[in-house]
């Protein structure tokens, strides 16, 4: 299960630009861990921005930067449990229905686990989820816009998505879900040192699993910190400096979605975004004026900040905070 | 009146895991009235919530930031779905979705066939992952001909699939009664033993005030069965009502019509 | 996978003493998730006394005190990755060789493993570790000391204690591991509160798979603390309160083992009590004095405190605490 | 000897799993001396390691708690073995054992036939989990008859099993070069590509100040491969030797005649 190290920059510092990350380290084609709970906003627009294609999003349910995505031309297959937008975007129901985005279903906790077995070097997973439901039957395995191709053996034919095999202790019927090993993930966090340690806390859903089963992980970071800040509470970091790829410095990078801590969700924001995607007009209207003419996360909230004010904004802001009762005691001497 | 009722379904002292949209109302509803000791838990990671105070809202969604404050553990998906969930712990679960079927199998995938869909749904999200495991599935749906089928257009979610025993030969646990709490009336499930004996079909057990027997008859298609004890449910209290309008900060789940 | 939840005290309340614990939930016969980093000792002890037999430790590793229940004539088998003591006994060697004490080994990751898969309800688990090694061999799996009779199905066959198979996605080789669900779980820990929520920091090796998995989870805690505590730092949690049957308010509880934040190992006293394990005289010796000679911790630290003084014990605690350089912010409004 | 042997082994900029005893002393060694970027994990939880500060004494054991003051993550063993290791994040391992064979397999579990041990060792913790998934082994243990064995007693962590080829036919990933550090000389592998040609048998490349090739002949009791570019070992330096000692505070690792 070895596999090739991924290179990272001489010295421990990963620290880049959205742009620099998103050229060097993203490709077309590549399987992209979008993120569930907290979303790097900032590096969905500088894919979008860069014309990335062929994409594979996943992740336990895919947010709407990847219906954003999709409509951009950057995403045309997705593995998940839940597609978050899809009643609403005429272009994504259009796009799912005429096959120009294609995919395979699974579950929150199917992709979740079956990152996690990519994550620890597993081919495959067991998991009940879908005994006895339709996702079994062949004609949902193999429908006309799932993702054989993907599925392809060396030899030729198709591999399953899920399987179910007799287990050689008991001899009951086990369903297997295969690993999943994204190319690159990308995801928002409260923060990061430079060397890439990446501290997340609050609800996690499929992060850490997310980061630790890709090649590349490019993480936007709240705020930069130094070491010692990370290994002063070691309890939150959810992977450490050699498994990351870059670091990217971007305040308000999950916008329009919340990051514990340090600002609620946008809703009203979110709303409208998500309005904008329900027809091609519109999503074209949005992705023009706030990916394509805004060159970084920054001149994005700058944007912001001029239309409709710092107060919009700052309202956001997380001002009460939960103080730890009695601060858990490290020390060992 | 369906938040009400689904409320009403969850039980003290039990551990259930709540699944997003008005299950999230219901269940805050159930732990602020008469539940103060069941777990709500959610499945992007927290467990065991306790609202710091009786002014908090209910979450918006499974990975509501409220649910970080009070809650007894910020886990992850793992820790909620595998361990909670498929572990074997949660005891009820709360989930809404799009349809149902006579045998309790729920559909969150499409409206129409796989190849010709009316309508894309968004996926099951962790409706599969908890119809596998659980025992007491409360599931909540308005009572619209739409969402109730013979067989569901797609079974996302295992109920007692084909009828007794279809559990068991699927390679799942038999599960104990299951109940759907709807806009007119609450069902049950034929099924004293968890899918063993019995039809393992849905059972009219409770009509809503107001609601006649031949109202719902005539939505769900299939040769309904009624509960020898069909009962009308109590009309909601003062304090529920009271307490659904307070807990639903900022309208967001009661949407007119769906509740 | 669903089983029957575990049935709690009425109210949530757990708080117990350690034989009102041991006596309630541990069974002759029972599979016993033992501890591999934080021991409770105090549960250890407990068990000897009360005499419980045909225990079967597991753990990635196990540690003294399962040599010490293995003596005591509590433990007769065994299922882990690496056996601390192991050379230094002779009693325990012997019941080795004799049959007394039967095992199968496993290693330090997949312990872990199919403790994680028995606590998310799969059946198995993938992991290579023993690809291309004599745990393999035929001779090695059902030898003459193994635990054939543990793993005999319905049909009377005996089940591999480890199975390669091909995959169903690409056909290679892939190495299964059973789930394992020990009936009890004894650990030590940091805090609890009296619902039975457990908080564990420092290195975890094994341990929130240990109590997921175990159908009655016993803990003793250094501290009990109101439930606010708890909720304040919800991420040092490894178990829910429901997960839990027993909490035991147990100062100690891990010495002469470490714990985290509070004291640190005996090490002096470890060498002399694991030395009093190397011959039956000396071990019978050491549990007539120690263990069946006082009632509960507190009388052995009391004894402790009477034979060496308190300075011996105080000087093991620790003073040196390190400080959050900037503590995480919670809040979300 | 065998100690800052090892410690030389161990890369700036790899990340580095570390195991029990002797390993812990020499990867500290290493951290100080000339591998300051070296990621220094091991098996319980603690991932990167960085002492505070330089008059820390080198940790005692896999979860000592002075691993948890300095780490970028404090994560379990399902993090640090299954993640790092059985992930394929950990660039080399360093291990001590009791046996190596011929093909470097390693045997932690016993001396002698299962059904007839001399003696039960402790088995393998995480050594076969590493063997099976980590591309550059290092082990270390002492030069002794009893420890270098043509097939070990009892293969616990898979090498290059029976030699070119066996890692996979086994179905494990071929791997780089592994070494043996001991008390009397280095040994590497003849297997330029990690596995899949070459002899895949041990070598010797390096003899410690001293000692004559025919010394370790007599031990090693096999027809012993030896480097063409055999040599000595430049000795210990001042500051390495100041280091060890610093870093066994307590005489812990330093057992007298097996480093």
């Amino acid at each position: 299960m070895a596999e090739p190290i991924n290179s990272w920059p001489s010295g421990r510092s990963k620290l880049m630009s959205a742009r620099e990350a998103v050229n060097r380290f993203v490709n077309d084609g590549d399987t992209i861990y979008s993120g569930f709970n907290i979303i790097s906003f900032a590096l969905t627009d500088e894919i979008i921005r860069q014309g990335k294609q062929h994409l594979k999003a996943v992740a336990g349910s895919v947010t709407p930067n990847v219906t954003m995505m999709s409509i951009a031309g950057s995403v045309d297959r997705i593995e998940t449990g839940y597609l978050s937008g899809t009643l609403r975007s005429k272009p994504f129901q259009e796009m799912m229905r005429d096959g120009r985005v294609k995919w395979n279903d699974y579950t929150n906790m199917t992709i979740t686990l079956r990152l996690m077995a990519g994550g620890l070097g597993m081919p495959f997973i067991c998991a009940n989820s879908f005994l006895g439901t339709d996702y079994l039957l062949e004609e949902t395995m193999n429908h006309s816009r799932s993702l054989k191709e993907d599925r392809r053996r060396e030899d030729g034919s198709i591999a399953p998505p899920y399987a179910v095999i007799d287990s050689p202790f008991d001899g009951r019927k086990a369903l297997l879900y295969p690993a999943l090993k994204p190319d690159v993930a990308i995801v928002h966090c409260q923060r990061a040192d430079e060397e890439g340690n990446v501290q997340v806390w609050g609800p996690r859903a499929d992060t850490k699993w997310g980061l630790w089963s890709s090649r590349n992980v490019l993480v936007t970071a709240e705020e930069i910190v130094p070491r010692s800040v990370i290994s002063t509470e070691p309890h939150f970091t959810v992977v450490p400096g050699f498994k990351v790829s870059a670091v990217i410095h971007d305040p308000w990078g999950a916008h329009p979605g919340g990051l514990l801590g340090h600002y609620r969700a946008d809703r009203a924001w979110g709303e409208l975004t998500g309005a904008s995607m329900t027809d091609w007009n519109s999503a074209r209207k949005y992705l023009d004026d706030w990916v394509y003419g805004t060159e970084e996360r920054a001149a994005y909230i700058a944007q912001y900040r001029e239309r409709f004010g710092d107060e919009m904004l700052e309202a956001l802001r997380v001002k009460d905070f939960m103080v730890p009762e009695q601060p858990a005691k490290y020390g060992w001497r | 009146m369906m938040i009400v009722a689904t409320a009403r379904q969850v039980r003290d002292g039990e551990s259930t895991i709540v699944g997003m949209g008005p299950p999230l109302l219901s269940a805050a509803l159930a732990k602020y009235h008469h539940a103060p000791n069941m777990w709500y838990c959610t499945e992007s990671g927290p467990l065991d919530w306790i609202p710091t105070s009786r002014d908090l809202p209910a979450p918006l969604g499974i990975a509501d930031h409220s649910l970080v404050q009070g809650s007894a553990m910020s886990g992850d998906m793992v820790d909620a779905l595998g361990a909670f969930v498929n572990g074997g712990w949660a005891q009820s679960a709360v989930l809404q979705a799009a349809q149902i079927d006579r045998f309790g199998n729920l559909n969150t995938m499409l409206a129409g066939t796989f190849e010709d869909p009316i309508r894309r749904l968004p996926g099951t999200g962790g409706n599969a992952d908890i119809g596998a495991s659980v025992g007491r599935v409360i599931s909540t749906m308005p009572l619209e001909k739409r969402r109730f089928k013979e067989r569901a257009d797609f079974r996302t979610t295992a109920g007692y699939i084909d009828g007794p025993g279809g559990r068991g030969e699927a390679g799942l646990a038999p599960q104990g009664p299951n109940t759907c709490a709807t806009t007119m009336c609450v069902f049950g499930f034929d099924t004293e033993d968890g899918g063993v004996t019995g039809s393992c079909e849905m059972v009219l057990e409770q009509l809503f005030p107001g609601v006649a027997l031949e109202e719902v008859q005539a939505i769900v298609p299939w040769d309904l069965k009624v509960s020898s004890e069909l009962s009308y449910m109590d009309p909601p209290t003062a304090e529920e009502l009271t307490l659904v309008r307070h807990l639903d900060d900022g309208g967001n789940h009661l949407i007119p019509g769906r509740y």
